[in-house]
C-alpha cells in the first residue's frame, strides 16, 4: 500500500511499511548500506509525519516480514496478546508517543509496562523513530521490567553490572585475575559472563567450572555464563556442567537466526534444559541474550516482503520478540560493537543505545547495553562516557564492564569497572540488593554506599586476592 | 601458582594482560591510566588503517606458491563502508582450478599487521599437521572480509578453505589474528557453516601450534561429517590445565 | 620553553605553553580554524601526557597571552588568591585531576569549592582537558556556587530557567505573550531575558519597563534583564530605568573585548550603577555575562604571546576570570551560538557545553549554559537532549530557554519550556526555591511538584493570559 | 490591544509568530508540534546552502548601477568552515575608486533568500531617506561576511558602507536580512565600530521603511560624530507604542 505526504510543496511516497519505517528512521550507515535510508532530511520528516497517522493497529494485519516465510513473524503474531494491547488499541503511533509520554509525566509505571505483550516489535520501532532521545530516556524510566536468578534485576534506583572477564585464552588464572579485579570494584551484580576464545564444550565445561566455584567460595549473590554458542552449551549441560544461564546471540529474522546457527526450538531446548537445574533462589530466568542493529544485514538476512530491505533498528526489536519468547533474566544490546557500517560515529550510537533500551523494556525485556566501540569507529570515551548517564538516567537495567575498558579478546572498548561506580555515584544509583548486601558483608562498601577503593593488604582484598592466587 | 612480591596487586596484574588493578581517582581512572588508555587508542586506530606488505607475507612463507588478489573493495576507506564488497573478488579476478583438498587464503582483514606477524607461522604449522592433504597456492587476499573464501574456495575447486585473517585491533591487541574454515566452501554460505579459531597472537593470545592442532582436528572432523560450522565442535580437551 | 615527550617512538615537541594547551585539547573545528589543533590523535595525546606533568604553578609563572599586553592577564595574575590555591599548590594538572576526582567522589564540596579564587582559567582549562566528560560532569556537580537577587540559583537538586522571549521587533505584545506562555510552563526563575532586536536607549527602557511590570504585577521573585550592549544599558541607567542585571558579552582577551565594545572599567561602571538601585531581596549579584567559545578568534583577536593562537578553550576560561570579576548573579556559554566553523557538530557542541560548565564553575561562577544549534551546524534536537540532560546531572544552574525552541529573532534553536521541564522530572530537579513557591502560590503545580498542564480557562492560566491581553 | 475568540491560547498564538502555546505530552511536545518542528529545521538547513542568484538582485534593483563580486571563499563549504575568507575579496578583484558619501554591499550570507526578498526593498527605502548623499555602485557579493564591506569600501574610497547580508536562517525566519553600516570604513574595523539593524523581514520583521529610518538616521549621526559604533546610539523612540 503505498502512503504518501506532501512538505513544503513536494510529494513523498512510500511504496510500503518497510519502506516508511526505514525512511522515518534517524540517519544511520548501516541503512544506507543496505539502501533503504532516507535521502534527505526532509523526506526523513515527511515519513515520520505519515508514520505518525498511521493506526497501531495496521502493524496486526500488514507485515514488514512476511508471516509465512518468516519464524520470528509468526511467533511475534501468534503470541500477540489483545488484552494487553487494548488500552492503546486505537491510537495512531503518535499518539501513542503522546500517551507514553503523558504516563512517563506522572509516574505512571503500571499502565507503560502493562502494555508488553500486547505491542509488537514493530509499533515500538515506530514510535521510537517519532522520538526525541529525551523521550525515550523519559519513557524508559517509568518502564518496570523485573527480573531474577541469585539477583534481583530491574529495581527502580538499581543499577547492575555484568563483569566479564574474558581473556585470549580462556586462561583460569587471568580469568580469575579480571573477575576478582571486577568483584573489588563493585561489578558483577547482573552477571560474570566469559565469551569463551574457543567452541569447545570441555573449555566451556572448564570455565563454568571456575566460575561457579568463585561463586560458592564467597558465597556471592549472582550468576555465572559462558557465552558459547548455544549447541555448545546444549552440550555442557549435557555432561552435568554448573549452567546458570543460556546464552545466545539473536537477530530479527529466521534467516539471520539461521547464520547464527540458532531456531527456536533449540533455544526451547536449553532453556528446559537449564530450568531443569533449578539453580535460581531469587527467581526463575534462566536465559541471557545479546542483539545488536546491524546483525540481520550482516548476514544477508534483513530483506522483508517482496524483497526490500528492513531498516536495522526495526530488525533489532524483532530480535527483542525472540529474546522475550523466553524470559530472559539479562538482554543486552551490543550498540558499538560491530563497526561503523553500521553504526558510524558517537552520535550514531548514542542514538541506537537509547532507542535500544527503550524498545527492548517497553517490550518487556530486562534490558542492559554494552555501550562499546570498536578502533575503526568513530567514536570515544566522550561518547560513551554519555551513553552511559544517559542510560543510567533511563533507568537502564545493567552495564557490561571490562578491565580498564579493554576487552582484550573481542577486541573492543566497553566501560570500565569504575566507569560503573562513576555513573552509580553521578546518578545517585546503586547495585542489586542482593549483591549490595554481599559487598557489604565482604567490607567493600564505605559508610555512604561507595564502592571502597581499597589497599591491596586490606583484609576484604586480600580475601578475594586469594582467589587469584590459588 | 603465582608469586607474591612486594604489591599484592603484582597477582592480578601477573595474571593477564587485561587492565586490572589499575586504581581509582574517586570513582574514575587515574590520570596516568586515563592517559595511557588514549594513547593506546591512538595506537590501535592507526593498524586499521595500516596497509598489507604482500612482499612481507611471500618471504615469510618461503617457497609456498601464492596467488595475490582484492577484492571488490577498492581501498580502506570503502572496504569499512561496505563489507559486502570486501566479501567478493574484484572483477576479473582469475583463480586456477586446482581441485585440491584443501584452500588456504590469507586476508588483511581490519588488522595487516596480525597477517605480517602471524600468517605465515600459523601456515607453516598447520601445514605440518596435514600430511596427505593436497594444498592449492595460498591465496594473498587483500581488503578482505571472511566470506571471501567462500567465492575463493569456489573457483579453485577445494573441498575446505581456511581463512587466515586479521582480527579488528584491540587496545593491547592490535596483532591478533583469526582462522575461519569452511567445508564446501561457496558464495553463499552462512557463518554458521563455518568454524572458528580465534586469537592467534603468541605470546599472550594462542600459540601457531595449538591453532593449527585445533584447525587440523576439525578439519579431520569436517571431512568425517561431511560439513563445518555449529554441528562440528572443537572436542579437544581444555586449552589450559586450569589453575586449581 | 619547548616541551617534548615521546609515544610509541615518535617525539612530539612543544614550542610553548599556549601551543602545548592547544594541542592537548579535544579535536575541534575553531582550532582547526586557528591553525593551532593537534594534528594527529598521538600528537593529542602526547601533549596531554606533557600537561598532565606540568606543576599547576607554571600558569603562575608563564603566560599564555602577556600580562604587558593584555587586561584580563593582569587581571587574573593581579587578583590571584595564594591561599585559596596553597591546597593545590604542590600539585601537577594530572594530580590536580585526581584530586578533584577525589573529593567529587567523598561529596567533599568545600574542597572543591574553596578553590575558586585560587585557580587561574589556564589552570582549569588544562585540567579539563585532561577529563573525559563524565569526569567533568563527576566533578561540577560536586562544585557549588550560590548565587542571588529575588531568587536564590545554584542550590543542590535545583536546575533554573532563564525565559527568553524575544521577537523580531520588540513588539511589546509578542514578547509578553512568550512570557506568559513561558511562565505557564515555569520557566523563568533565573531571570527573564530579553535580547533586544534594535540598540536604542528608548527601546531598551520600554522593554525593562514592560517585564518590571509583568513581575510586579504577578509578584514574580525572579529578575528582569535586557541583554542591549553594556553602554545603552549605561544609558538607561542614567535615565532610571529598573535595571535588575547589568548584562554584557564577554571574551577571554583584551583585544576581543574591545572587538565587544567593553572595557573592565565600563562593567564595573554599570555593575556600580545597577548596584546602587538596590534591587535585590535575597541577593545583591547583579550582572549576568555570556560567554561561547570562538569568540575571539571571530573577531581575530586570539593571540597570545609571540602572537601564537591560543585555543578557544583556553580563551573561553579566560572569559570566565572577566566574569567572576564582577560577582555575576548568571554567566552562560552560548555553546552551539555562532556556528560551525567554532563546533561542527553535537559531539564538539556536547563536549564544550560540559567543558564550559566545568571549569565556570571551577573558577566560582554561577554557570548556565544555553544548549544551542543554529542551522548551518551538524547539530539536532537529539544532540541537545543529551547535553541538556548531561548538565542537568553536572548540577548546572540554570538553561535558556524559549518558545517550542524557536528563537524568532536570533535565528537559532535553543532549549523548549517544555525541555527543561522534561530534564527536571527526569533527573528529579526543581526549580529555584523562591520561585517554585510562587509556582504553587500561582496553582501552577500538582501535588507531586510537576508544572501543571493547564486548560486555558483554569483561573491561573486565566490569570496569566491576562497580560497578554491588558 | 487582541481579541479573545474561541480558544484563549488564540490570545498568544495571535500576538507573536514564536512557537507559544505548543501544548504538552507528558513533559515534551505533542508529537504533532514535534514533527512541525523537524520538518522546519530541514527547509532551515536548506535555506543556508540555496545559492545566490545576482539577476533576482539586479532586476529588483531596477537600474542601479552594479558591481558583481566574490569572496576569497571559493564555495559553500569553504565559506561555512572559513569565515576568514569571506571577510576578504577573492584575489584580483577590482573596484572602482569612485570616492562618493556612501557604498552599498549586498552580501549572500547565510541567507540568500533574505537577500532575494527583501535587499532591494530596503535599499530603495535607504537611498529615499538620504537626499544629498553621493552614492558608489551597489557591490553585490557572494559568499559574504559582515566583515567584507571595509575592503569594499576602502576600495570605493567612501566615507560610510552598509552592507546588507543575509542573516543566518532560522526555524521560522529564513529570510532575515541584516544591516550592518560602518563609518570610514578599512579592513581591521572591529565590529564595535559598526551599528547594526537587524531582522529586516516585513511581514514579521522590521519593515523597510523603519529600517531605513534607522539606518538614515545612524549615517548621519556618523557623519556628525565621525564615527560609528557602541558610542553612536540609535536615539530614535522605541519602535512601537507598547501595548499598555
Ligand atoms: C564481530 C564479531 C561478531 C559479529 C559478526 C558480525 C560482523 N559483521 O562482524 C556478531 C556480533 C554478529 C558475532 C556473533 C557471534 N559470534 Co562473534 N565475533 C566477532 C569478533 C568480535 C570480531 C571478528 C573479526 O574481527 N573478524 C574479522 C573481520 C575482518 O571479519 P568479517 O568478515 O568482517 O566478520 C565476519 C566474522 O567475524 C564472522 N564471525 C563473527 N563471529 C563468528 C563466530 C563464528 C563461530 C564464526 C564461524 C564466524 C564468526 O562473522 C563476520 C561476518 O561474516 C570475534 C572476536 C575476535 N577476536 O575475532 C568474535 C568471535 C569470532 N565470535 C564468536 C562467537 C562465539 C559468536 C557467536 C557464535 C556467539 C553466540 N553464542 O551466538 C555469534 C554467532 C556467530 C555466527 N555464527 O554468525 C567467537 C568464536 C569462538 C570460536 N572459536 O568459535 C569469537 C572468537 C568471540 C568469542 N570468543 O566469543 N560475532
Ligand atoms: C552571531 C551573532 C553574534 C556573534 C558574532 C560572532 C560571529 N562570528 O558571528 C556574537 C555572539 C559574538 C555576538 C555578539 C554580540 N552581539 Co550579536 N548577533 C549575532 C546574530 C545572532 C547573527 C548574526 C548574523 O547572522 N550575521 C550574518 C553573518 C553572515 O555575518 P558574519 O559576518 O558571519 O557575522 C558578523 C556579524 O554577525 C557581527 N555582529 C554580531 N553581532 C553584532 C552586533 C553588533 C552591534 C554589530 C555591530 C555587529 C555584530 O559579528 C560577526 C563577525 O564580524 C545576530 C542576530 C541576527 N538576527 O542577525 C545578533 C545581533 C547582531 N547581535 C547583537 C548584539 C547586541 C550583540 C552584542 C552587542 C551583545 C552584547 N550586549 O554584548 C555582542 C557584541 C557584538 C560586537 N560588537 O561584536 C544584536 C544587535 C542589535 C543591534 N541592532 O545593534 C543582534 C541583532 C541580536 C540581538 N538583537 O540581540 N553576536
Amino acid at each position: 500500500m503505498i502512503r504518501r505526504t506532501t512538505l513544503s510543496g513536494r510529494t513523498f511516497e512510500f511504496p510500503s511499511l518497510a519502506d516508511l519505517l526505514a525512511k522515518a528512521t534517524p540517519a544511520r550507515s548501516g541503512d544506507v548500506l543496505a539502501g533503504c535510508a532516507a535521502e534527505s532530511a526532509a523526506q526523513r520528516v515527511a515519513a515520520q509525519l505519515v508514520l505518525a497517522d498511521l493506526p497501531l493497529a495496521t502493524f496486526l494485519e500488514e507485515q514488514v516480514v512476511g508471516y509465512e516465510e518468516d519464524d520470528v513473524t509468526r511467533l511475534i503474531l501468534d503470541t500477540h496478546d489483545a488484552a494487553a494491547f487494548a488500552p492503546v488499541a486505537s491510537l495512531t503511533v503518535g499518539e501513542f508517543r503522546d500517551r507514553l509520554l503523558g504516563w512517563a509525566a506522572t509516574g505512571d509505571e503500571a499502565a507503560i509496562s502493562g502494555l508488553a505483550r500486547g505491542l509488537t516489535p514493530e509499533m515500538v520501532a515506530a514510535v521510537s523513530k517519532l522520538m526525541r532521545n529525551a523521550d525515550l530516556i523519559a519513557v524508559g524510566r517509568r518502564t518496570r521490567v523485573v527480573t531474577g536468578l541469585r539477583s534481583t534485576l530491574g529495581l527502580p534506583g538499581r543499577l547492575a553490572s555484568r563483569l566479564q572477564p574474558n581473556h585470549p585464552t580462556d586462561d583460569p588464572l587471568g580469568v580469575t585475575a579480571s573477575i576478582v579485579d571486577g568483584l573489588l570494584q563493585g561489578s558483577g551484580d547482573a552477571v560474570i559472563g566469559i565469551n569463551p576464545a574457543t567452541d569447545s564444550p570441555a573449555q566451556t565445561i572448564a570455565l563454568l567450572e571456575l566460575v561457579d566455584a568463585v561463586i560458592r567460595r564467597y558465597d556471592i549473590p549472582t550468576q555465572s555464563c559462558v557465552l558459547a554458542h548455544v549447541t555448545t552449551t546444549l552440550r555442557a549441560l549435557e555432561r552435568g556442567a554448573p549452567v546458570d544461564l543460556v546464552f545466545q546471540s539473536v537477530a530479527g529474522t529466521q534467516g539471520a537466526n539461521r547464520g547464527f546457527g540458532v531456531t527456536l526450538d533449540l533455544l526451547a531446548e536449553a532453556r528446559a534444559g537449564a530450568l531443569e537445574l533449578g539453580r535460581g533462589t531469587v527467581g526463575r530466568n534462566v536465559t541471557y541474550f545479546e542483539t545488536g542493529q546491524g546483525s540481520a544485514l550482516s548476514a544477508g538476512a534483513h530483506l522483508g516482503v517482496d524483497g526490500r530491505p528492513v531498516d536495522q533498528q526495526t530488525l533489532e526489536c524483532r530480535a527483542y520478540a525472540v529474546a522475550r519468547h523466553f524470559e530472559p533474566l539479562l538482554v543486552n544490546t551490543v550498540v558499538g560493537f560491530i563497526g561503523p557500517e553500521y553504526l558510524y560515529d558517537g552520535k550514531q550510537v548514542v542514538r541506537a543505545g537509547l532507542e535500544d533500551h527503550f524498545c527492548g523494556k517497553l517490550l518487556g525485556l530486562p534490558m542492559g547495553v554494552d555501550v562499546c566501540y570498536t578502533n575503526h569507529a568513530e567514536v570515544d570515551g566522550d561518547d560513551t562516557d554519555a551513553l552511559m548517564l544517559l542510560l543510567g538516567a533511563a533507568g537502564c537495567s545493567f552495564l557490561i564492564a571490562v578491565p580498564g575498558s579493554d576487552d582484550v579478546m573481542l577486541h573492543y572498548q566497553s566501560l570500565s569497572f569504575s566507569d560503573v561506580l562513576s555513573a552509580r555515584q553521578v546518578l545517585g544509583l546503586r547495585p542489586a540488593p542482593e549483591f549490595e548486601e554481599w559487598l557489604a558483608r565482604m567490607d567493600l562498601l564505605e559508610a555512604d554506599g561507595r564502592v571502597r577503593s581499597l589497599a591491596p593488604d586490606a583484609p576484604a582484598a586480600r580475601a578475594l586476592l586469594a582467589a587469584a592466587q590459588s | 601458582m603465582s608469586v607474591v612480591g612486594d604489591d599484592p596487586w603484582a597477582v592480578l596484574r601477573g595474571a593477564t594482560r587485561a587492565r586490572v588493578a589499575l586504581g581509582r581517582a574517586g570513582d574514575g581512572l587515574p590520570t596516568a591510566r586515563e592517559l595511557e588508555f588514549r594513547a593506546a587508542h591512538a595506537v590501535a586506530r592507526d593498524a586499521v588503517h595500516m596497509p598489507l606488505e604482500p612482499d612481507v607475507v611471500r618471504a615469510a612463507l618461503g617457497d609456498l606458491d601464492v596467488v595475490e588478489v582484492h577484492s571488490a573493495a577498492a581501498d580502506r576507506a570503502e572496504y569499512l563502508q561496505r563489507p559486502d564488497l570486501g566479501r567478493r573478488l574484484a572483477p576479473g579476478t582469475e583463480l586456477p582450478s586446482v581441485g585440491a583438498d584443501l584452500g588456504i587464503v590469507i586476508g588483511d582483514g581490519l588488522s595487516p599487521r596480525a597477517v605480517h606477524e602471524h600468517a605465515a607461522g600459523t601456515v607453516t604449522a598447520l601445514l605440518e599437521r596435514l600430511p596427505g592433504w593436497s594444498v592449492a597456492p595460498v591465496v594473498l587476499a587483500q581488503q578482505a572480509r571472511v566470506g571471501l573464501g567462500d567465492e575463493i574456495g569456489a573457483a579453485l575447486g577445494v573441498r575446505a578453505v581456511v581463512v587466515l585473517i586479521g582480527e579488528r585491533p584491540g587496545l593491547s591487541s592490535a596483532d591478533s589474528l583469526g582462522i575461519y574454515l569452511t567445508w564446501d566452501p561457496r558464495p553463499g554460505r552462512a557463518d554458521s557453516e563455518r568454524n572458528c579459531v580465534s586469537n592467534v597472537r603468541p605470546p599472550h593470545g594462542l600459540a601457531y601450534g595449538q591453532a593449527a592442532d585445533t584447525v587440523a582436528a576439525l578439519l579431520r572432523a569436517a571431512r568425517e561429517l561431511g560439513a563445518s560450522g555449529v554441528a562440528l565442535k572443537d572436542e579437544g580437551p581444555a586449552l589450559t590445565s586450569g589453575a586449581d
